[in-house]
C-alpha cells in the first residue's frame, strides 16, 4: 500500500465530539509545531451547536508558508463514532487514519488504501482515571501525545506549551505532561515512528504570532481609542467584544480607583447596539460594535442615519454563510452588497476588508480615525475564517505617540473665537467634509440639532429641494475624498496581461494559486482590495490588464458588482471566482479556474449570459 | 402653528442665577399646530431649566420621530439635539450619555414612539437605569401620521375616522414601575404649576426618570360624538373625502391643588378626569404607586404627580463602575497602552 | 405687459397653508377641469407637518396628455402671506398672480412682468360667514369659483361635481355653490373675463378615471384575493391600507354575520409588520404589507428569510426621499438597490414598477400571483407622486372568473396520493420551484420545518456544504424562471439608433419628451421597465442601441446598477438622467440632456471618471 | 445530546383517543446538550399533546433562535414548524394565527429571545391576546451563543465567565400580567407533574397563555462559586482559554404537592427554591398574583402554577371581528367583488 510521504507539508484533520473539550487539545498540537518554526493554518469547524454534535479542526502544515485551505486530509484523527464513516472516506489515499481502537473498528468502515491506527484512548483513560470528566478530557491529550511520536514533533516544545498554558495552576501541569507521556509511549510501542507523514524543524515563522482576527480587532479598538462598545452576542463576532472585555480589564482600569476607562454594553438587539454606538460617537467617544450577517440587516435603517446626518460610526462585521440565519458556522464574503449600500434611498458606506489578524488590528484602529475623519460609518468585513480561527500574523505594532485623527471638530476656543455664524453641514474646505461639534462644548456657539431628515447647511430642517440636493452632492464629494483617504489597494506584480483582484480571507489562496500559475509559466499580477470606495490605482490596474480575475467567497459575485458599479468597468472585463459552500476558498479552486480561462478552455458564464452589443 | 411669537423683550426681563433669561432658554419656532399639548410642555421644560439655572448647553436633547419628537427643536436652542430614528431614541440616548456622564440628557418621545416601536429600547433603558429624563408626550395617537390610535389609547376611543379602538392600552407608568425604573411620574401637558417641579426633580433625579404627559393632540383627537359646534365643517370634510382642515385651537390649561381631582375638558368635548397626588401614596413604594394607578383607572380617573422614587437609585455608570471622568475626555495617554505592551502579547502569541 | 396666452396647456399652482381645507378645493378645481374633458395632473406638495405650514398644489392642464411635471407655473394662486414672497418669484413672466386683496399687497412683492389679480377673499368671507371655521372652509371654494370666471370653466361641471361631493349632505350644496359664486361673480365683476389663460371642453379624457395609486393598489389587493394586511403607519404609504380598510368595509364584510372576510393588523413596527406577513403567507393566506424607505430598511431581516426560506411575501413600497427620514413628503425613487438586494447574504429579490394607478391596481393583484408562484417576495415600488397624488388612469378592469395562481401547494389528496417522500426543497419541475404544504393539510404526510437556517431539499437542517450549494444555486435557476414570469417590459419604438429606459412615475415626462424630439429630428425607442429581474427583451433593447439612457429620480443610478449587474453591460453604454430633487422630474430635463449627448456637447460624467481600458 | 433514542417500540403501547401513541407526537433527535432543561419541555408538550388526544398536523409550531427556539423540531414531527428569525416569532405567529383561526399554536422562546431583542413583539402579541400558547424556556442566559446574561439573569448571578450580573431581572410572568395577559403561569422544566396540566391549560385557553418555565442551562448557567466537584476540569479549561467542555449531565426532575415548597438543586449546586401554588392566590384576579409573585420574590423563592386566567378572554379574532372561517380557505368568489362593483367605482372617479 501507498504511504503518504511527506515531511512539513500536510493536512490533518481531527474529528470531535463539540463540548469534549477537544479543541484546547487540538490547539496544542497546531502550537507544537509552530514553535517547530512551522507554519501552520488551524481552522475549527464546528457545528451550530453547544454539545454533542460533531466538530472538525483541521491544520495545514506547510513549511512554504501557503496557509489557505488545500482540501483533502491526509491525516485524520477521529475520535468521534458519530461522523466516522463519513471521516474515514475524507483521508486520501495513502493516508493516515487514527481512531479510537478500545472497540474494534466495524469492518464496513476498513479502507484497504489508507494506513490504520489505532490508539486504544478509552481504554488507557479507564485504567488511568476514575474521575469520567478527566477520561474525556485526556482523551484528547493522549492523542496528541501519540501523534508527537508519529509525526515527530519535539515532546520539549509539547512539555513548554502545558507549562506556558498552566502558568499559575502548577499542580496541572504534571498530569498534563503525563497523559502525553500515556499516548507518546503507547505509539512507540506499537507503531514504527514516524509515520511517512513527519515533521522537522524549520525557522519559518519568525516572529509571527499565532492569533485570531477577533481578538486582534479587539486590540485595535483598544489601542485606536475606543471608549464605548455596544453590542449584541452573534456568533462569530462575539470574540470580538470579549477580546475588549478582556484586555480592557487588564489594561484601562484606572489604578488608583478601580474604575473603568471604557463602557462595554450588552445590548437589547443590534438596533439598539448601533444606536448606543451613534449616540456614543455623537456625543464625541469613540464607540464601535460587532456583528454578524442578521445584525447587519438589522442596523441598516440606523446605518442610513449616521450617513446622512454624518455620524463617525465603526462596526465590524464578521461574515458568516447568509442569507437570513443561513449557516451561522461557516465562513463567506456575502455581506458586501448589504454594506455598501446599506439602507434605503441613496446611501453609500465606506468599507475596510483585513486579510491578517495583523490587518484586524491595524484597521480596527484605523476605523476610528477615518469614521472621525469622514464623519461617516466604517465598516469592517472580515469573515469568521479569520475572526475565529488562530492564523499566523505579523506581531501586532503600534507607533508610541502616534496621535488619534479626530477629524474637524471646533474646540470651545475656536468657537469663541469664530465670528461667521457655524454652519454644521458647511462645506468649507472644499472637500466635502463639514465641521462638527460636540454637545456641551460653548454655552452659546457651535450648538447644533442632528437629524435624519433634510436641513441646510446650518443644520436647520428645510424641505427645499435644492437645498437637498446641495447636500447630496456634498455627500458625493466626501465620497471622492474618501476615495484617497482610505487604505489604497496592495499591488504584487505588474505588466503582466492575467491580473488577479482579491479581498480578505481569500488572499492566502490566491497567493498560492499565482505561485502554481507562475511554475506553469503563467504570470499573475494581483491587486488586493483593502478598502471600498476605490481609488484610482483599482481603475488603472482593471484599465492595464486585458484579463481580470475578480475572487470573492460569495455567490453573487457582489464584489464584482461593486467594482462595475464604481469603477465603471463592464462586467463582461472580470471574470469571476467565486466559493460559497462556507468553507474557505483553496488554491486549487482559484489555480483550476485561471488555467481553464487563460488556455482558452471552454469557460461556463456564471449567470445566463445577455445578448449584448459587443 | 405658533409661528408669530411676539420679539419684544422688556429690559428688566428676570435672570436666573446664572443670568439668563427665560428667553435663553427657548427654542426655534414650533410648527405644531395651534394648541398642541406638546407646545406645553416645551413651554414646562423651558421654564424648569431656566428655574434650576442649568447652563443650557450642558443639556442634550434627544428625540425619535412624530410631532412629539420634534419639539427638542422648540427648547434648549443653545444645547446641541438629537432627532434620531423612530422608536429608538433610547439607545441612542444610552450611548450618548455614556460617552460623558456629566450632562444632562432629556428625551423626548411620544407614545407611538415609545409603546409601539420603541417598547423594546423603552423597556431596556429603564432596565440600565439610564440617567435622563425620559418625557411621554402621550395623546393616544400618531399625531404626525394623521392620527391611527397607538398602543396608549384606551379601549374604545374613537379616532379621527370615527372608529373605536379595540385593544386595551399600554399604562406606560405602570410598565416603568414593573420594571423597575427609579423615577416614575404623571402629568397633563396643561397643568404647569405641576409640570414644572417635576421636570425639575427628573432632572434632578439620579436615574432614568420617566414622567408620562398627558398631551391632547388637539387635531386628532377628537371624538365626533361629542363635536356639537364643529359639525358643519366636519360634515363637510367627511364629504369631500379630505382631511385636511384643522381648526386652530387654544391650549388647554388647567391648575388645581394637590390631593384634589379635576376635570378637564378636551377639544372635542371629551372629559379627562385628574387626581393630583393622593395622600394614601408612599412614593417610595413600587407596590403603593401600581395599586393607586389601578385604583383611579378602575374610577376612570388617572392618578398625577410623583408616583414612585427610589432616593438610593444607582444610574448606569454607577452599575457598571466607568470612569468619573467623562469617556469622552480621555485622550490617547489613557487609552493607548503602546508598544511595551503589545510586545509581551506577541510574545505570549508565539 | 406680455400676458400669457393659453388654452388647454398650463400650469397653475395653489399656495395654500395646511390644514386649512384647501386640498379639498383644490381637488374641486381639477376635477371641473376633467370633467371638461381635459387630461390634468394635480400634485399636492405638502410638509411633513400637520398644519399651520405652506402648502402647494400644482395643476397641469394639458389637452395633448402631458401630464408629467411641467415645471414653471403661470397662474399662481396664493392665499398664504408666509410663502407669498417666494410664490411671486416662481410666476412665469407673463403669467398670472391671484391673491387676497383685503390687505394691500406689500409693495416689494409686486411683479411688473405678470398679472396680479386681487379678489378680497377675507372680506368677502368676513361679510358673508360668523363662524370663523366656515370662514376659512369657504375661502378656498370662492377662489374656486372666481377662476371659473377667470379662466371660463363651466359653472355647471362645478355645481355638478358639488352636488356628487355632497350626496347625502344636501344641506351642504347650496352654501357651497354659493360660495363658489361669489368668487365667480366678484372676477366677473372686476376683471375682464377669461384672462389670457383660459379652458375649453375637449374630449380628450375618454373613460379614463381620477385616482391615486395608493388606493388603486389598495383594490387591486382586495381583487387580488389579500385577506391578511399587516403595516405600520408611514408617510407616504399609509393610505395603501387605509384604502384596503375602506373598501374592505364595503365589499368583504360577509353579509349574514357582519364578520369581515379580511384582517387589518396596525402592527408595532414595520419588523413585525412584515413578520405577520410572512405568517400569514406561510400558513396559506393571500398578505401584503406597505410601507415606505426606513420601513424597507427595518424589514430587511425579515425579507432575507422570505428570500431564503422561500416564502410568499407582498410588500409595496411607495418611495420618498431618502436616505433616512429624509425628505418624508417628497417623491423619489431611491430604494430600488435597497430592495433589490435587501438583506445580507446572497439574497436577490423581485421588484416590481408601475407606472399609473391602472398599473398600481394590476401589478398589486399580479403580486399576489407572482409571490405564491415564485415563493418568494415581491416588492412593488411606487412613489409618492404616484401614490398619493390624483393621477389619470385607465380604468380599472378585472376579467370576471379569473382565478388565482396560487402556486406550488400540494393539497391532503396530492399528499396522500404520493408515495415518494415529500421533499419541500426538492427541484421536482427543474424550474427552480419546489412544491410546498399548507400547515395542516395531511396528518401524516408533507409536514416540513421552515427555517432561514439550511437544510436539505427535505427540509432538515443540516450544515453540509455541498447541500447548501446545491440550494443556492437552485434559488438562482429559480431566479432565471423569474425572469420570464414577471411582466415583460413595453417597448415603444424600434430601429432607431437612441433608446431612453425608464420606469414608474417617470413615465409621461420621458414620453413627452421623446414626443419633442421627435419634433427636432431624433428619434427615440423607449423601454419601460416594468420588473426585476429583466427579461431578455431588455438585453436585446440595451445591445440593439448605441446610445441608452437610463432615467431614474434618485443621485446613485440606482437602477442602472442593477441593468449593469445583471444584464452584464457595461455602465459606459448606459448614459443616467438622473432627478433626485424630491419633485417629479420633467419632460425639459429629459429633453435638454438627450439633445445635449445626442448633438455631441460636452457630456459631463456623473461620477469621476475611472482611468479605464476601453 | 440526545442522539441515541431507544428505538424500540411495544406492540402494546397505549394509545389515545384519536387511535396515536406518545411516539406519534414525538420529533427528531434532540440536539441539545445532555440534561438541558429545554428538552424536559420538549417532551411535557409531547406528553400534553398526546394526553389531550390532539391531532398533531392542526398545530403550528413556531419560534425564534436559540437553543430553545431550536426545540420545535424535536417534538410533534407531523406539524409544520417555523424556526423564524432571532426575537421575531411573536410576529410571524400572529400572521400565521390570522390565516387560520382554527389550529393550535404553539410558540417557543427563550429568555433572549423574548426579554431582549423580542420585548417589542412580546409586549404586542400579549396586548392583542393573541390565541397562542406562549412558552418561554427560561435559562437566565443566552445558551446559544455561549452563555452571556440575559435580561431575566438574577441580579449577583454569575455567567460562565464568573462575572456577577449588575442588571436587575425582568420578570416575564409579572410584565405580561401588568400588560393585560389573559393567561399567566410558570413553572419548573423537570417538574412534569405541574408542567404537562400547565400545558394543557394554556392550549385550552382563547388567547394569549403565558408560561414562563425555568429551564436550567446545564452547560453555561453554572455558578463557579458552587461547583465543587468540577473543579479540575474547570481550572483546566481556565487556563487553556478555550471554554469547549461540556460535561454530561442528567435531566433534572422534582415533584412535589401542590401548596408545599421544595428546593431545587442545579447542576451547578446553586439552588432554586419553588413554591407549588398559593392559598392566597386568586387565579381571577391579576392583582392577587402580582403581589404574590413580588411577596415571594422577596423571600428568593419562585411561585409556580397558574397564577392568572381571565376565563372571559377574546381572542385577537373575536377582538378584530373576522371571519369564523379561516380567512385563508376563502376563495376567489368569497373574495373578488367582480367587474361591475369596478365599474360603479370607476364611474363614481369620473
Ligand atoms: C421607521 C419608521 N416608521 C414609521 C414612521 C412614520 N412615523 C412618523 S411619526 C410616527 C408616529 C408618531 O406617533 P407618536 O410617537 O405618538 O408622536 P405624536 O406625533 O403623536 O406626538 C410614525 C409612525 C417613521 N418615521 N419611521
Ligand atoms: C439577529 C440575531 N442576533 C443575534 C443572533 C445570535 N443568537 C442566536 S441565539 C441567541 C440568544 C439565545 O438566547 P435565548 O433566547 O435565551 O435561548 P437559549 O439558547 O438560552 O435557549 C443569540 C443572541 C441571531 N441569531 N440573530
Ligand atoms: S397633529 Fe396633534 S400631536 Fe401633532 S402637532 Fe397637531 S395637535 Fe400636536
Ligand atoms: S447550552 Fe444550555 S440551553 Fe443550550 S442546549 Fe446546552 S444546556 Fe441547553
Ligand atoms: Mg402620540
Ligand atoms: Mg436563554
Amino acid at each position: 500500500m501507498n504511504r503518504i510521504q511527506a515531511v512539513n507539508d500536510f493536512v490533518i484533520k481531527f474529528a470531535n465530539v463539540n463540548g469534549t473539550g477537544s479543541a484546547s487539545a487540538n490547539n496544542m498540537f497546531a502550537k507544537a509545531l509552530f514553535r517547530m518554526g512551522l507554519p501552520v493554518s488551524p481552522k475549527n469547524i464546528f457545528p451550530s451547536n453547544i454539545q454533542g454534535l460533531p466538530t472538525w479542526f483541521e491544520v495545514r502544515v506547510n513549511e512554504k508558508g501557503y496557509l489557505g485551505r488545500r482540501g483533502g486530509v491526509d491525516i485524520m484523527v477521529c475520535v468521534n463514532p458519530q461522523s466516522m464513516a463519513k471521516d474515514i472516506r475524507e483521508v486520501e489515499p495513502g493516508g493516515y487514519f487514527l481512531y479510537d481502537s478500545s472497540k474494534p473498528l466495524d469492518i464496513r468502515m476498513v479502507r484497504s488504501d489508507i494506513n490504520m491506527i489505532g490508539v486504544p484512548l478509552t481504554d488507557i483513560c479507564t485504567r488511568e482515571y476514575a474521575d469520567p470528566r478527566q477520561r474525556q478530557l485526556f482523551r484528547n491529550i493522549i492523542y496528541v501525545g501519540a501523534l508527537a511520536a508519529l509525526l515527530d514533533i519535539e515532546f520539549d516544545v509539547l512539555t513548554g506549551i502545558v507549562s506556558d498554558q498552566f502558568r499559575g495552576k502548577e499542580k496541572l501541569v504534571v498530569p498534563n505532561v503525563h497523559a502525553l507521556e500515556l499516548g507518546y509511549h503507547y505509539a512507540r510501542e506499537n507503531y514504527e515512528c514516524p509515520i511517512g507523514i513527519r515533521v522537522e524543524r524549520r525557522n519559518e515563522v519568525g516572529d509571527k504570532i499565532l492569533i485570531d482576527g477577533n481578538t486582534a480587532a479587539s486590540l485595535g479598538a483598544i489601542y485606536g481609542g475606543a471608549t464605548v462598545a455596544a453590542w449584541y452576542p452573534i456568533t462569530p463576532s462575539t470574540s470580538v467584544v470579549d477580546g475588549f472585555d478582556k484586555y480592557c480589564k487588564r489594561l484601562r482600569i484606572d489604578p488608583g480607583s478601580g474604575n473603568k476607562n471604557y463602557a462595554i454594553v450588552q445590548a437589547e438587539d443590534e438596533l439598539a447596539a448601533i444606536g448606543m454606538v451613534i449616540g456614543a460617537s455623537w456625543n464625541g467617544a469613540r464607540a464601535f460594535t460587532a456583528t454578524s450577517g442578521p445584525g447587519i440587516s438589522l442596523m441598516s435603517e440606523f446605518l442610513g442615519l449616521a450617513y446622512f446626518a454624518e455620524i463617525p460610526t465603526v462596526l465590524i462585521d464578521v461574515q458568516r454563510a447568509g442569507p437570513s440565519t443561513g449557516m451561522p458556522t461557516r465562513t463567506q464574503q456575502s455581506d458586501v452588497l448589504a454594506c455598501a449600500y446599506a439602507s434605503h434611498g441613496d446611501t453609500k458606506q465606506v468599507l475596510l476588508f483585513p486579510s491578517t489578524p495583523k490587518e484586524c488590528f491595524d484597521m480596527t484602529a484605523e476605523a476610528f480615525d477615518l469614521a472621525e475623519t469622514l464623519q461617516t460609518p466604517i465598516i469592517m468585513l472580515t469573515d469568521l475564517d479569520l475572526g475565529m480561527n488562530d492564523n499566523m500574523s505579523e506581531p501586532l505594532t503600534w507607533e508610541d505617540g502616534r496621535q488619534y485623527k479626530r477629524g474637524k471638530v471646533l474646540n470651545e476656543e475656536q468657537l469663541e473665537n469664530m465670528s461667521e455664524r457655524f454652519g454644521r453641514y458647511l462645506d468649507s474646505d472644499g472637500d466635502g467634509i463639514p465641521y462638527r461639534t460636540y454637545p456641551g462644548t460653548h454655552p452659546t456657539k457651535g450648538a447644533f440639532f442632528t437629524r435624519g431628515t433634510s436641513r441646510d447647511e446650518y443644520a436647520v430642517y428645510t424641505e427645499d429641494g435644492a437645498e437637498y440636493e446641495k447636500n447630496m452632492q456634498r455627500l458625493l464629494k466626501k465620497w471622492e475624498t474618501a476615495k484617497d483617504t482610505v487604505p489604497a489597494p496592495e499591488i504584487i506584480g505588474t505588466g503582466n496581461s492575467v491580473g488577479v483582484i482579491h479581498f480578505g480571507t481569500s488572499a492566502d489562496s490566491t497567493m498560492e494559486a499565482i505561485d502554481y500559475l507562475a511554475e506553469e509559466g503563467i504570470k499573475v499580477d494581483s491587486l488586493r482590495l483593502k478598502a471600498f470606495p476605490f481609488n484610482k490605482a483599482v481603475d488603472d490596474f482593471i484599465a492595464s490588464h486585458d484579463t481580470v480575475f475578480v475572487i470573492e467567497q460569495n455567490r453573487d459575485a457582489q464584489m464584482k458588482s461593486l467594482l462595475v458599479n464604481e469603477c465603471e468597468v463592464s462586467p463582461k472585463d472580470l471574470i469571476s471566482i467565486l466559493n460559497y459552500d462556507g468553507m474557505p476558498i483553496t488554491a486549487r479552486k482559484i489555480h483550476e479556474r485561471i488555467v481553464a480561462v487563460v488556455r482558452g478552455d471552454n469557460v461556463t458564464p456564471l449567470h445566463k449570459k445577455a445578448g449584448n452589443k459587443e | 402653528m405658533t409661528y408669530q411669537r411676539p420679539n419684544f423683550r422688556h429690559p428688566n426681563l428676570p435672570v436666573n442665577e446664572l443670568g439668563y433669561t427665560r428667553k435663553d432658554y427657548e427654542g426655534a419656532l414650533s410648527t405644531l399646530c395651534a394648541g398642541c399639548g406638546h407646545d406645553s410642555i416645551s413651554a414646562a421644560i423651558v421654564q424648569a431649566c431656566f428655574e434650576m439655572s442649568i447652563e443650557p448647553h450642558k443639556v442634550a436633547k434627544l428625540s425619535g420621530i412624530g410631532c412629539s419628537s420634534k419639539t427638542p427643536t422648540y427648547f434648549l436652542g443653545n444645547s446641541h439635539g438629537f432627532n434620531s430614528v423612530h422608536g429608538r431614541m433610547p439607545s441612542v440616548a444610552t450611548g450618548a450619555n455614556l460617552a460623558n456622564r456629566e450632562m444632562i440628557y432629556v428625551g423626548v418621545s411620544g407614545d407611538g414612539d415609545t409603546a409601539s416601536i420603541g417598547m423594546g429600547q423603552f423597556t431596556h433603558a429603564v432596565r440600565r437605569n439610564l440617567n435622563m429624563m425620559y418625557v411621554v408626550e402621550n395623546n393616544g395617537c400618531y399625531g404626525l401620521t394623521k392620527g391611527q390610535d397607538s398602543a396608549t389609547a384606551d379601549v374604545g376611543s374613537a379616532s379621527k375616522k370615527g372608529e373605536p379602538n379595540p385593544f386595551e392600552p399600554i399604562d406606560l407608568a405602570s410598565v416603568a414601575l414593573q420594571l423597575g425604573a427609579t423615577f416614575v411620574a404623571r402629568s397633563f401637558s396643561g397643568d404647569r404649576a405641576q409640570l414644572v417641579p417635576l421636570i425639575k426633580a427628573a432632572i434632578s433625579h439620579r436615574g432614568f426618570a420617566f414622567i408620562d404627559v398627558i398631551s391632547p393632540c388637539v387635531t386628532f383627537n377628537n371624538n365626533p360624538a361629542s363635536t356639537k359646534g364643529y359639525e358643519h365643517v366636519r360634515d363637510h370634510l367627511a364629504a369631500t373625502g379630505t382631511v385636511d382642515f384643522v381648526p386652530v385651537k387654544q391650549e388647554i390649561t388647567t391648575s388645581y391643588p394637590e390631593g384634589e381631582s379635576q376635570e378637564v375638558t378636551l377639544h372635542d368635548g371629551s372629559v379627562v378626569h385628574l387626581q393630583k397626588a393622593d395622600p394614601e401614596l408612599d412614593i417610595n413604594s413600587r407596590r403603593s404607586a401600581l395599586r393607586l394607578i389601578k385604583d383611579y383607572k378602575a374610577k376612570d380617573q388617572i392618578l398625577t404627580g410623583l408616583l414612585f422614587m427610589d432616593e438610593d437609585s444607582r444610574d448606569l455608570h454607577e452599575i457598571i463602575g466607568t470612569s468619573n471622568k467623562p469617556l469622552r475626555s480621555l485622550n490617547e495617554s489613557d487609552l493607548c497602552p503602546g508598544q511595551k505592551v503589545l510586545d509581551n502579547l506577541n510574545e505570549s502569541l508565539r
